[in-house]
């Protein structure tokens, strides 16, 4: 099974690549660029073939060791 | 917090807030406060930033001397190094946070240090970081070592500023409160000083930096309260830092300052605009007036509430004079920073705050200052332990020296300063290793020498002995380098100020700090208290931290550690009694901490430095004061540093070797000189009242030739083998 | 010889470039302002160290993209020598002006230390006054510095003798393809290199090993 | 109108980050888990409201600047 994490930081949160990003959009000359925020993606392969059982042990991954969970929150992607 | 929160009992106590404090607070302003009003309250009367357990004793603290420009009460403290060039540093804490979010607490303590110091007109040009931990195994532990030290850097570096020194140590009273105190150094020019004193009315306060957020509010709060079980759940909003921002600032800043266009400045930190503009206007016997709808805001609908206590980093605020405002406005547009002109100075002594045409707070600025409590918390002196201490004399000497080399404690610390860039600014004259940094103040043959030091188990044992060493060790460390130590700031991290045996411990520690600052003429200049370091009711080693400074006239002069010649004579300045009480080595070989904390005799220290730096001043090369783990590890740093052996040839008697060589006797240094030139140097010892014994040869090899360390009582060792162990601990520990 | 530092905003090797290039060439070099669309005219460009842009996104992705490397680039088309020195030799990555990228670090943290480089290539502006097999130690301080191409380009930069600079046998410090620390492109005109020769232009600073490579462009450029 | 970029590193391009993740997670006492990449994810608020010529200035974002096309490859989805 393959998984795609999504950590993003969590709203509210100053993401300063995200501002550096939109600015420098902005210095390119393309317009009408809002709020730019910059996550990661971790894709994941798991030898796991039961659905819940992968997000459950995903999740837990999540928990203690993909997102830091004080700024971030995570989304998680399951493909057979 | 979007709709009006009404004050009551409940929100008062939220807000660590007492009943006789919230009393005061409503006689004070005549009337209930607002919620916007008891939020500034709040934090301004926190321990953090009221420091009302510590102030009636830090009054004690001697602050000035001929070349202390600004002591304590400024962003940061200023001496003097001569042809017009002045010394801006200070050091602070970013415990709690740090333990919370390493990477983001740790990055934000170097950035707000930053601030203190450019604030004030100087370019950093050097950063330190005092760290202790959690026991090695502690769960916890590895992850929050990785990530402070990679936060630390990550801030440092991205800036430019070296980070060229700091300590690295471990024990178990950290282990649910570690300590992160950051220091920086800048230099500035003495007619270009800068202050936070808004003084006279009408002048335009204009917001600088990055726009506000939701960042961290109530983060001035939570370093003043203890930490329990729950407080990692509650997870408060922690800062996250932006080096590229402040880089910004920092440049912008100073390209402002080279213009006469500002009347006072001030970082936003702790506390944000809350206590930056409060305390301007107090500063300056001026009031304030700031519009909350003018500051740059990076979140919809933020309260006035969270306006006023946001810690949102990579801000500040200045006072500008009457019509600079376009002037200052081209200099942060250039650099890409929200400017906006939020308000003006008056002379009401009011701070009033308006938000969508209200005014959501009307106080006496002097409520925040003066009004603040002062508790004279009753606190027990304990007795300091003492007695005889146990340890097996027969021993093997050179055994122990190698599991010394290797414990947390004394091993190299060379994983971590390698993830700093110590070498930017090309000022570094002595790296991270040695006993102080040095770096040169650009463009001269000048160079200050700065470090970090404190011994928390000597403080634990005796909370002024301990003091007074922590003081006295950086004093030597500075001296040990070639500089005239001059002044000092501190970071003083202490438990729970409500009980009676930790207030104790602050008052001594008050008191020694005091002591040995007066009799080495090493003022205290700037500094900070972090109180409440505790976790379930246990609290940490008192731990005082000193950052010390100090300036070579010459740094071509700078004595290092590293032997250089093969064939120099090794020489010990000062009394070695074998004091082996409270030593690592006690702790490490024999498993026992007890015993008196080493005796700190002030005018010795003072003697014996006086006259290493006067041999250092006449070209003597190399030399290391002793400390932890005493003789024989600080002779076994000085041939791995220099790759180049030694043999040790002691005139003491067999069953003294362990005292002889791991004691921890204090005012001590050694020296490698030129072999023939070490008599006339005993002999000028023995002029000054100097202790001062030839006890060795540098250049020791073994048969195939490689350079050893060995002794009476000391079977050869490579100097290879040595630095294998010294330098594999940490590494091999990191990688899990 | 002129010369001109380039500065992007959060560049901090900036001062340490144009302090080395004084005290070497007697004259201030130009610092040119990273919005600014033109180079004045020098002999030599200096990229420096630094985290231009905070190094968000990817190293020198964003300082790639102002205003002044298309002015960069097009003076090294004429000609002009462009010394890159590591953010700086991101920068010319990015901009395709030296092929292959720097990623982050094998072992992903920051590293600084003294590191012992081998001199390769002599046949270049930049190289001519050191020995080919020259052991020079020279600081490195970086997070992302670990060379990466494909195989052909390696052998292509190998083969045309572009590789200028490779760490020491068994003492690369982050990864890179080959012990890969520093290459020219086609024209031998641009230098892109992670360790920095300006941090050792002065025995007290721990060398002088920096010197050869400044010393070596006055004399070629006057 | 908001759009997500996935940048990635390109098949065959050694990604360390991900290498540490996937051995962290073995550590953790994970089982099963397979190749790990890391890439990024970039959220974007653009103005556009057309969602071809979104598509298009998105693409030339990643062209220019988003992503290095020498070691990445990149995804574009459009959300409304
Ligand atoms: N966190 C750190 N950051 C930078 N340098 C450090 C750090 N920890 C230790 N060091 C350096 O390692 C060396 C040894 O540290 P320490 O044993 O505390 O020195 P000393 O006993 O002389 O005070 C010193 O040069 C010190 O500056
Ligand atoms: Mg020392």
């Amino acid at each position: 099974m393959k998984a795609r994490v999504f950590v993003t930081l969590k709203n509210g949160v100053l993401d300063p690549q995200g501002k550096a990003i939109g600015h420098a959009l902005g210095n390119l000359g393309f317009e009408g660029v809002g709020s730019v925020r910059q996550g990661k993606l971790i894709e994941i392969e798991l030898s796991e073939t039961d659905e819940a059982k992968a997000k459950a042990a995903l999740k837990e991954m999540c928990e203690k060791l993909l997102a830091n969970t004080v700024i971030e929150k995570y989304d998680i992607e399951l493909k057979a | 917090m979007n709709a009006p929160v009404a004050v009551t009992p409940e929100v008062v106590k939220d807000h660590g807030l007492n009943d006789a404090e919230y009393a005061r607070i409503v006689e004070l302003l005549g009337r209930a406060p607002t919620i916007v009003e008891l939020g500034i309250f709040s934090v301004m009367w926190s321990e953090h930033c009221s420091y009302k357990s510590t102030r009636i004793h830090l009054k004690k603290l001697p602050t000035s001397a001929p070349w202390v420009i600004q002591g304590p009460g400024e962003n940061a403290g200023i001496i003097d190094v001569g042809d017009g060039d002045v010394c801006v540093f200070k050091m602070e804490s970013h415990n709690h946070p740090s333990f919370i979010e390493p990477f983001q607490g740790a990055a934000t303590g170097v950035g707000g240090i930053m601030r203190d110091v450019f604030t004030m007109g100087a370019r950093p040009v050097a950063s330190l970081d005092s760290l202790r931990f959690g026991e090695p195994n502690h769960p916890k532990t590895r992850h929050l070592v990785a990530g402070v030290v990679s936060g630390i850097g990550s801030y440092g570096n991205c800036m430019g500023i070296p980070t060229v020194a700091g300590e690295t140590n471990f024990h178990k009273s950290y282990n649910g409160n570690i300590l992160v105190n950051a220091m920086c150094v800048g230099l500035a020019k003495a007619d270009k000083i800068f202050y936070s004193a808004a003084k006279g009315a009408g002048n335009p306060v204009v917001y600088v930096g990055s726009k506000t957020g939701r960042d961290g509010i109530h983060g001035a709060t939570m370093a003043s309260a203890e930490f329990n079980e729950d407080s990692e759940e509650k997870r408060p909003t922690v800062q996250v830092g932006d080096p590229f921002t402040e880089k910004l600032l920092l440049e912008a800043c100073l390209e402002l300052m080279a213009t006469d266009a500002i009347i006072a400045i001030q970082d936003m930190g702790a506390a944000g605009l809350t206590s930056s503009s409060s305390e301007m206007a107090d500063k300056g016997g001026s009031g304030i007036e700031i519009d909350l709808d003018k500051v740059p805001q990076r979140e919809t609908n933020l309260t006035a509430y969270e306006m006023m206590l946001s810690e949102s980093q990579e801000r500040m605020l200045a006072v500008l004079k009457p019509g600079r405002e376009a002037e200052a406005e081209r200099i942060f547009k250039k650099w890409e920073l929200d400017f906006s002109v939020i308000g003006y100075t008056t002379d009401t002594h009011r701070m009033v705050v308006r938000h969508k045409g209200e005014i959501v707070a009307d106080m006496p600025v002097t409520a925040l200052s003066d009004a603040a409590p002062i508790y004279e918390r009753p606190f027990v002196k304990r007795k300091p332990t003492s007695g005889k201490v146990s340890f097996e004399a027969s021993r093997p000497a050179m055994e122990s020296l190698l599991r010394l080399l290797s414990t947390p404690d004394l091993c190299s610390k060379r994983w971590v300063w390698e993830q700093y860039d110590y070498t930017v600014m090309a000022d570094s004259v002595q790296q991270p290793g040695g006993d102080a940094a040095v770096v040169r103040v650009h463009g001269t043959d000048k160079g200050l020498a700065c470090c970090t030091d404190v011994t928390p188990r000597y403080c634990k044992a005796n909370p002024f002995e301990g003091a007074k060493q922590a003081v006295a060790e950086a004093w030597r460390n500075i001296t040990a380098v070639g500089g005239l130590p001059l002044a000092t700031t501190d970071c003083l991290n202490f438990s729970n100020p409500e009980k009676p045996e930790a207030m104790g411990e602050i008052v001594a520690g008050i008191e020694g700090l005091g002591e040995a600052c007066r009799v080495l003429e090493f003022p205290i200049v700037s500094g900070n208290c972090s109180l409440y370091n505790e976790t379930q009711g246990e609290g940490i080693l008192p731990t005082p931290t000193i950052g010390g400074v100090g300036l070579l006239k010459d740094v071509h002069k700078m004595a290092t550690v590293a032997f250089k010649r093969e064939g120099d004579a090794i020489l010990l300045i000062g009394d070695t009694k074998g004091h082996l009480g409270q030593s690592v080595y006690l702790r490490e070989i024999e498993g026992l901490e007890e015993g008196a904390a080493p005796p700190v005799d002030l005018k010795l220290e003072k003697k014996n430095g006086d006259f290493v730096r006067g041999l250092i001043e006449a070209g003597t090369d190399t030399v290391h004061d002793i400390a932890d783990g005493g003789l024989l590890v600080a002779v076994a740093e000085m041939a791995m540093a220099g790759g180049i052996g030694a043999v040790l040839r002691g005139q003491f008697e067999a069953d003294k070797f362990i005292p002889f060589y791991f004691g921890e006797d204090q005012a001590r240094y050694l020296m490698a000189v030129p072999a023939a030139e070490a008599d006339a140097i005993l002999a000028k010892a023995k002029k000054a009242g100097v202790r001062a014994r030839h006890i060795g040869f540098t250049g020791a090899k073994n048969d195939k030739g490689e350079a050893v360390l060995t002794g009476v009582g000391l079977p050869p060792v490579t100097v290879t083998a040595l630095k294998a162990t010294h330098e594999a601990w940490l590494p091999e520990y990191m990688k899990g | 010889m002129k010369s001109a530092v380039v500065v992007f905003p959060a560049s901090n090797c900036d001062r340490d470039a144009a302090v080395a290039l004084e005290q070497i060439t007697g004259t201030k070099p130009v610092m040119v302002w990273h919005a600014d669309s033109e180079v004045p005219d020098v002999d030599l460009i200096v990229l420096p160290g630094g985290f231009s842009y905070g190094d968000y996104l990817r190293c020198g992705a964003m300082a790639g993209q102002s205003n002044i490397m298309r002015a960069v680039k097009e003076k090294s088309e004429q000609g002009v020598k462009v010394l890159g020195i590591c953010n700086g030799f991101q920068v010319l990555t990015e901009t395709h002006m030296l092929p292959g990228v720097l990623m982050k670090n094998a072992h992903l943290k920051f590293v600084c230390r003294p590191q012992a480089l081998e001199v390769i290539e002599t046949q270049s502006v930049f190289t001519r006054k050191y020995q080919a097999g020259q052991r020079v130690v020279f600081p490195v301080a970086h997070g992302e510095g670990n060379y990466v191409a494909d195989d052909e380009t390696l052998d292509r930069l190998e083969g045309e003798g572009r590789v200028v600079f490779k760490y020491a046998p068994g003492e690369n410090p982050n990864g890179s393809a080959r012990d890969i620390a520093g290459i020219l492109n086609e024209k031998r005109n641009v230098l892109g290199l992670m360790p920095h020769p300006e941090r050792v232009c002065d025995p007290l600073l721990g060398g002088t090993d920096g010197k050869a490579m400044f010393e070596g462009l006055i004399e070629a450029l006057g």
